[in-house]
């Protein structure tokens, strides 16, 4: 082998070292927890102290929703099946906003551990259906899970 | 393909806008040859140099360097080549040592120090060894410059008016330099405007005529 | 097998039967898009959940789908031409750039558009929305980078090393709904276990895609023939061609 | 072994001769660092100093600052070799480009992203970033300013010849920037939310590997033809 | 009359000269108006898009940033015309090299300031100002980029052989500039809490008046010096 | 001070860092003179035109035109005055008649645009006139810049080696310009390491030993 052509050969080792080093990297990342959100059980278990600005993630508890009548004020619970936190915002929903549903907000908490949000976020999921369709798989028990995955990762199995 | 050329150029036809700059030219360069390229400002000599060094790409034709297509043995031809373009590669903050210094390092492991100070010496830049280039007078930038011709063995040089701003002395060295460089084997293929006193060797002249007429 | 490609790949060639199917594919893809949007925006039925919204579906995701498409053949003509340095490849490349960066834009227009009553908001910093985002700017480099530089042999070498190292981002766009949990929806159609669209709204998407790449189709070869008449300008066949008024 | 050593020599000797260059330019060397200083100081004089505000915002003012700090210096980057003839003389040397591109972008990042990278705990105190971030800011700041280093050095190459390419460059530079933008300001923001930032800080990790492996070919081809095209 | 009219010419004469040339290298015209933009819509990917956030910080970073564009753009104001001895023929040619210094001025505005002016609306309404104080916006960038222009001119004549003198200039003009922006972003943050602006502003145009009539004189000196010191 | 001097210089003394570049050097111009500084390279000529020019201050002596100190008259000595240097003050991203008419303009109100297009085709330049001037040749950038030779009607021109890079014909073209200039009473400084086949006058040689020595 020329002296050329080791070099070469070296050259082309180090750099498929490098890209295999970047996809191990790339692996232990996914492992990590990438989230940009807590969930509501980190807020419960005091994870965050009031007043520092970040992004809560879970699911809309059924039957939850108060709003008021004399504004958009509104509120609800967040849950991820283990904690609870309730949930402050007075702006529009976005249409997708359902009980049940996984939606992700931004704001603080308050003094009485309240979560008062600037910006509330919902999901869809990855389903299209016509109505009847989707009334007819309910019927049958079919219905692929309507909670978007959104917020699924941060849910705790009930 | 001629047999035991050293540089060989195919039917070079270079186009720069609408001008034909080079208009299929062919070239053969031997061992022992000293070629001039010879033509009015504006002819396409530094074209010609540039395309032979590979540094430009040509529309059509092939450089071939000992028979085989330039850019298939790119580090081989390079090895064998020294190319002094109107820019020479003299960074204006180091001084002439550091700038000689880092072009041989990247040749040789081992610089020969030695060698370096004599050629700078012989240069009369003796005195100027710890000023940063861009202090020096034209014709002492070039000289730095031209030092390369003394410190680096290899086959080939390509040398595009050398002869810029050096004063009688320098002239004489850089001729003197060429006609060991060709006795002892070496090619060299350069331009200038200038009449060069050779002594022992008879420049082959190379004529491009004026481009815009093969527009 | 080279000799094949080279009958192929050579201008006049190529030049002569652009011109006998661009036609063609025009009027092919008019009717698809006629078809499409009936189908899509009248005889499909509306969603269980969306209701009317949904609709934009017909548009964007042809959209962001041609986004991508586009930007792979770019990268891949622009492989070939440095590579090989197939001339041929950079026209295909350059004829690429613009009509790619129009889909681009569209599918953020489109999505924006959509978000916002869905998501309830018009933009977040999502990976997905991101990386496209980033395709857009990549298809202006590519075409701001070829216009700055003027030495076109070098603009379109310069261009087409742009254009490779790009293509990293395409698989980030694709499957950064999976990698990073995103706001955007996973994939609908685009899985491995069958779509979960329902066949009346997917055979319009389906048609509405079709009409997308022929209009693509269409619109590359025309400007192919621009891009090729420019390169070849000094070319006997170019001034044959044009002698003959066979444009 | 042998090959090694040439490998290795060829690298050092590029090294040095750069950080001479810039030992000779020492005001070269600081640019970036007071762009990156006076403008992170500048914020609170036309934010206001209010401390909450100010460490709201601070990882994204911080992180975007040493993007923009990069960037600017990169823009010169090639420019003064290609001038000078140097370049040509790389091109030339019959030693591998990528391996002398790589070492001209180790030097810049050594006397351009280092001191940020050093520099950045003190603006974080000066913006009233919790202690607890800094050495997240830090490191985020070391992986992510070497990628842009790396990346930044292809586009640099690439408006080699574009006269006054700053834009240009820019524009081709910031998508690719944009991610190592968001991993990095996400790092700090994370910890400052008293979340882990090690998924973010493994992704630039990763960023940095890709681009040491990749970066480089990329840079000696755009130099190829940006020499090529003369001028 | 005869020698207004001698004068006048000379302006012009640089003043077109100029506009030629950053016609002839568009990108560089658009240097300083692009990264304006782009810092100004980093912000949000950095600091997180909320509207309430981002309009309070506002009216801050978009000064900021304008004082940044001006100052990078003014980093090579001179430093091609000396590289290629146009600068030399300008202190040679007999006429009045203040007023020649005026007319680089005024086009290095026209082609940098100017454009930030016009553009600084669409990009408060990006940042979520309100309506009332964009005409504040532009009014004060108008005045400021000016004084900026002008006095960063005599830094960039100053440092004209100092290699990479970016870090000199910055550091001779950043004192100057200060008030500026204070001045600056205060009359837009006057409007937004709904008081006059009259007061900054017209300590702005006050501004304007001074460096209008003393700066082309220190630019003339430095630049004679400048070319003095050859290289 | 000579009587009828144009231009005088007296006991010019220059240092760069250690070394004593010009050392006491006198010299006198008048209408109609030729004056070639000679020296080696690094003598200090560039040095010395720049000092007689106005650009370059001296650490002692004086220039004085027409009987009174540079420094008391610029602009009316720079009226009269065509300084060419290393670098000639051509922009590269303009045309050669743009380059030329901004030159034209600052010193006439109304430049001659025939009179400058007949230049250029005379100097060669005539197929290249919308070409930015980084395309052209290095000789042919030369020529831009020499243009002005034939265009602005001064007393005194001073010239750092105007025929670098020229061809032949370029050379000659200078030449009888220069010729001409002195045959109307002009006077013309320069320098140049070439020998310049003047005809109808002789120039003036002066000479200046090697600065290296002097330190
Ligand atoms: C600015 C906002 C948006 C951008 C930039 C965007 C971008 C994209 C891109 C690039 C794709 C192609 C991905 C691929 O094939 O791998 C895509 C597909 C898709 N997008 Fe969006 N999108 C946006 C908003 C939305 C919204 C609001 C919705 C609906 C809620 C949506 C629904 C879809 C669907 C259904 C697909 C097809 C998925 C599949 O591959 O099966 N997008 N989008
Ligand atoms: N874009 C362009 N359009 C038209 N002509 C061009 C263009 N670019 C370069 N040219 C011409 O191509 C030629 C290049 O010549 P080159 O620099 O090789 O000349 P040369 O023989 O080295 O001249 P010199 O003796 O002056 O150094 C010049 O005549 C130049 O004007
Ligand atoms: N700082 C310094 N220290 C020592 N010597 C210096 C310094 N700066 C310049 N010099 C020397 O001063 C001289 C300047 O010479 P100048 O440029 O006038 O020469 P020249 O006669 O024009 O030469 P050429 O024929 O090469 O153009 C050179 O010898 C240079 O090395
Ligand atoms: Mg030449
Ligand atoms: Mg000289």
């Amino acid at each position: 082998m020329t002296p050329k052509r080791k070099q070469r050969l070296i050259l082309v080792s180090l750099m498929l070292f490098g890209c295999a080093a970047a996809v191990g990297l790339i692996i232990t990342a996914f492992k990590q927890n990438l989230e940009h959100f807590h969930s509501p059980a980190d807020v419960v278990a005091g994870a965050v102290s009031p007043g520092t600005r970040f992004r809560l993630g879970g699911m809309v508890v059924d039957g939850s929703v108060v709003r008021a009548t004399d504004s958009v004020n509104v509120q609800f619970d967040l849950t991820d099946n283990r904690d609870v936190v309730t949930v402050q915002f007075d702006d529009i929903l976005p249409d997708l906003f359902r009980e049940g549903q996984g939606i992700v907000a931004k704001g603080q908490l308050n003094n009485d551990g309240d979560f008062v949000a600037s910006e509330v976020l919902a999901k869809h999921d990855e389903n299209y259906m016509p109505p009847e369709v989707a009334a007819a798989l309910e019927k049958a028990g079919q219905m692929p899970s309507t909670a978007a995955t959104f917020g699924s990762k941060t849910l705790v199995d009930p | 393909m001629t047999e035991g050329a050293l540089l060989q150029a195919n039917d070079i036809i270079t186009w720069r806008g609408e001008t034909c700059v080079l208009d299929g030219v062919s070239l053969n360069v031997s061992h022992g040859d000293v070629v001039q390229i010879v033509g009015p400002n504006g002819s396409g000599k530094t074209t010609l140099l540039r395309t032979l060094a590979g540094l430009a790409l040509a529309d059509e034709g092939e450089v071939y360097w000992q028979g085989a297509a330039l850019h298939t043995l790119r580090a081989e031809f390079q090895n064998e080549l020294l190319y002094l373009g109107h820019k020479p590669g003299i960074s204006g903050v180091l001084t002439p040592e550091q700038n000689l210094a880092a072009f041989l390092q990247l040749r040789h492991a081992v610089p020969d120090q030695n060698a370096l100070l004599e050629a700078l010496h012989a240069l009369g830049l003796g005195e100027r060894l710890a000023l940063p280039c861009r202090w020096l007078s034209a014709g002492q930038q070039r000289r730095v410059a031209l030092a390369r011709l003394a410190l680096e063995p290899v086959t080939l040089w390509i040398l595009d008016e050398p002869l810029n701003a050096l004063d009688v002395n320098g002239v004489e060295w850089v001729v003197s330099q060429i006609e060991t460089h060709a006795a002892n084997g070496g090619a060299v293929v350069f331009t200038t405007h200038q009449t060069m006193p050779f002594n022992t060797v008879q420049p082959i002249r190379f004529k491009l005529s004026d481009a815009v007429l093969g527009s | 097998m080279f000799k094949w490609i080279h009958k192929f790949g050579s201008p006049p060639f190529v030049y002569g039967v652009s011109k006998a199917i661009s036609p063609w594919i025009g009027v092919a893809s008019l009717i698809l898009f006629a078809w499409g949007l009936y189908m899509g925006l009248v005889k499909a039925p509306p969603d269980y959940e969306q209701g009317e919204v949904y609709r934009i579906i017909y548009v964007h995701v042809p959209a962001a789908w041609m986004s991508m498409f586009v930007y792979v053949v770019m990268a891949i003509s622009s492989a070939i031409f440095i590579i090989w340095r197939l001339k041929l490849a950079d026209v295909v490349a350059e004829s690429s750039a613009l009509i790619g960066a129009s889909f681009t834009f569209l599918a953020l227009v489109t999505g924006s558009i959509w978000g916002r009553p869905t998501w309830g908001t018009w933009w977040e910093w999502d990976a997905r929305l991101t990386s496209e985002l980033v395709l857009l700017f990549l298809y202006l480099g590519y075409m701001a980078l070829r216009a700055a530089i003027e030495h076109p042999q070098s603009a379109a070498r310069a261009a087409a090393i742009l254009a490779i190292v790009g293509v990293i981002n395409i698989p980030i766009i694709h499957f950064s709904v999976e990698w990073w949990n995103s706001l955007h929806q996973p994939a609908t159609i685009t899985r491995a276990d069958g779509p979960k669209m329902h066949i009346s709204m997917l055979i319009p998407l389906f048609i509405m895609l079709g009409a997308f790449q022929l209009y693509y189709f269409h619109h590359l070869l025309v400007k192919m023939r621009a891009g090729m008449l420019m390169r070849d300008r000094r070319a006997r066949w170019v001034s044959e061609r044009v002698e003959g008024g066979r444009l | 072994m042998k090959a090694n050593t040439e490998l290795f020599r060829v690298f050092s000797t590029v090294l040095r001769r750069e950080m001479r260059v810039s030992f000779a330019s020492w005001g070269e060397g600081l640019n970036p660092l007071l762009f990156f200083v006076m403008v992170v100081t500048l914020f609170p004089l036309g934010v206001g100093p209010e401390a909450k505000q100010l460490a709201a915002i601070a990882p994204g003012v911080i992180w975007v600052c040493a993007l923009l700090a990069m960037l600017m210096s990169l823009d010169g980057l090639f420019a003064s070799d290609h001038r000078d003839g140097t370049l040509e003389q790389w091109v030339l040397s019959g030693q591998p480009l990528s391996l002398i591109a790589l070492a001209k972008v180790c030097s810049h990042w050594l006397r351009t992203g280092l001191p940020l990278v050093l520099m950045s705990p003190l603006l974080g105190v000066l913006m009233n970033l919790p202690a607890a971030t800094l050495s997240t800011l830090a490191i985020s700041l070391l992986l992510g300013t070497f990628i842009l280093s790396l990346v930044g050095a292809i586009g640099a190459a690439l408006t080699l010849t574009v006269k006054q390419g700053g834009v240009l460059l820019a524009l081709l530079v910031l998508p690719l920037s944009v991610p190592v933008l968001i991993f990095g300001a996400g790092a700090v923001q994370a910890v400052a939310e008293q979340r882990s930032a090690l998924g973010q800080l493994s992704l630039l990790a990763a960023g940095v590997m890709a681009a040491l492996a990749l970066a480089p070919i990329g840079i000696a081809a755009a130099l190829r033809v940006g020499v090529a095209s003369g001028d």
